[in-house]
């Protein structure tokens, strides 16, 4: 497994993801894309806004990767997260995995995208026309 | 002993700063140390959860800490 | 669920779908890219065909797809499946699902390449330097 | 009775046709008779897995066939 990570303020070229980790010995590639959504909790949302704790991140998505290693027989990773404004549509996070078999890059990319959820110290914003909240529903 | 903190998110907003120097604290000061100075200092933060890093790994809230450490607040994240 | 599907002889254009699938509501968008591996159990292939009954993957489709709005919370869903000959390295499936939370775009996506894989009527030849073969290992 | 069979990858390629029709089927012919009948053609076939569809759904082997109806074997599915 080869993988790698990027935080970012610019916008995320999702589309470019997959093409780049797929190789002639993969059977599969497996892509998840997170998107900033218009309603919150049924409020309208404006814009979000991520703020990282960047040396932290980069520390845990090392240990994420290697436990992904020991679980999963996968080809190359690629894990983009953007930090700053996100605009409704635009996407926070795109991860994409390929791997000989579909269980090995489906199981990785939602083991990824589960872990980064739960322990890397990033942290949304959620700006409303009323107001703004830190973090917001996380699923 | 001195240690380097640094607030995150929520945590940051309501002290007004990112990140603080603490420098008189005792030899046997803890995570838990640091965060009741800094309520002491802000009232607000007084309930509001958050997990502890020590050089960037979370550790628990007993974790002694060591001259020139950086310890790191962090609010519930929400990445992803 | 809005859910599209087509059967097609020509290259799948995989990047064109998560687009296509994302509006403003959702938050996450799952793909699945199922590729013609250069390997199979140790043999080199040098092409794979694929033969579909096409009026049952229809209908199987179909069934699939109620199957997959009963289970899950997501927004648009697109299927591809290429038949006839695929080269190595191009796809032979392509599966784009937009929704507004992480964990139905997830498992909609593998419950949708899982239940394809167990029960729509088409059938991949691997051809090899020295022969062919039905089937193959089929993760 | 007639009905039309449909033969898929292998058991198409052994029995050397996509699709026949047989013309004198008893009344209380069911899918495992219309095997039997291809297998007695082409002694190949024998032995070789094939689930049964009957008019684009899977059904089991002791189905009742009706007039008209479209049969299809078919073997292990490697789509995907």
């Amino acid at each position: 497994m080869n993988a790698s990570f990027v935080l970012t303020r610019a916008r995320i070229d999702v589309g470019a993801l997959a093409p780049e980790v797929r190789t002639d010995e993969d059977g599969a590639v497996a892509t998840f894309v997170g998107t900033a959504r218009r309603t919150s909790q049924g409020r309208r949302v404006l814009r979000l806004e991520y703020e990282a704790y960047e040396p932290m991140v980069r520390a845990e998505m090392a240990r994420i990767f290697a436990d992904a290693r020991d679980r999963f027989r996968v080809g190359e990773v690629r894990v983009v997260h953007r930090v700053g404004l996100v605009p409704i549509g635009e996407a926070s996070i795109a991860i994409a995995v390929a791997a000989p078999h579909r269980a090995d890059a489906l199981g990785a990319c939602r083991h990824l995208i589960d872990r980064i959820k739960e322990t890397v110290p990033i942290w949304k914003k959620e700006v409303f026309e009323d107001g703004a909240a830190w973090g917001g529903d996380r699923s | 002993m001195q240690v380097r903190v640094r607030l995150f998110a929520g945590l940051r907003e309501r002290f007004g700063a990112e990140e603080i120097l603490l420098d008189d604290l005792p030899g046997d000061a803890t995570v838990s140390t640091v965060r009741a100075i800094l309520e002491s200092r802000c009232p607000d933060l007084r309930g509001l959860p958050a997990a502890a890093a020590v050089n960037l790994a979370y550790v628990p809230g007993d974790r002694r800490l060591e001259e020139g450490d950086e310890v790191a607040l962090l609010p519930p994240v929400s990445g992803g």
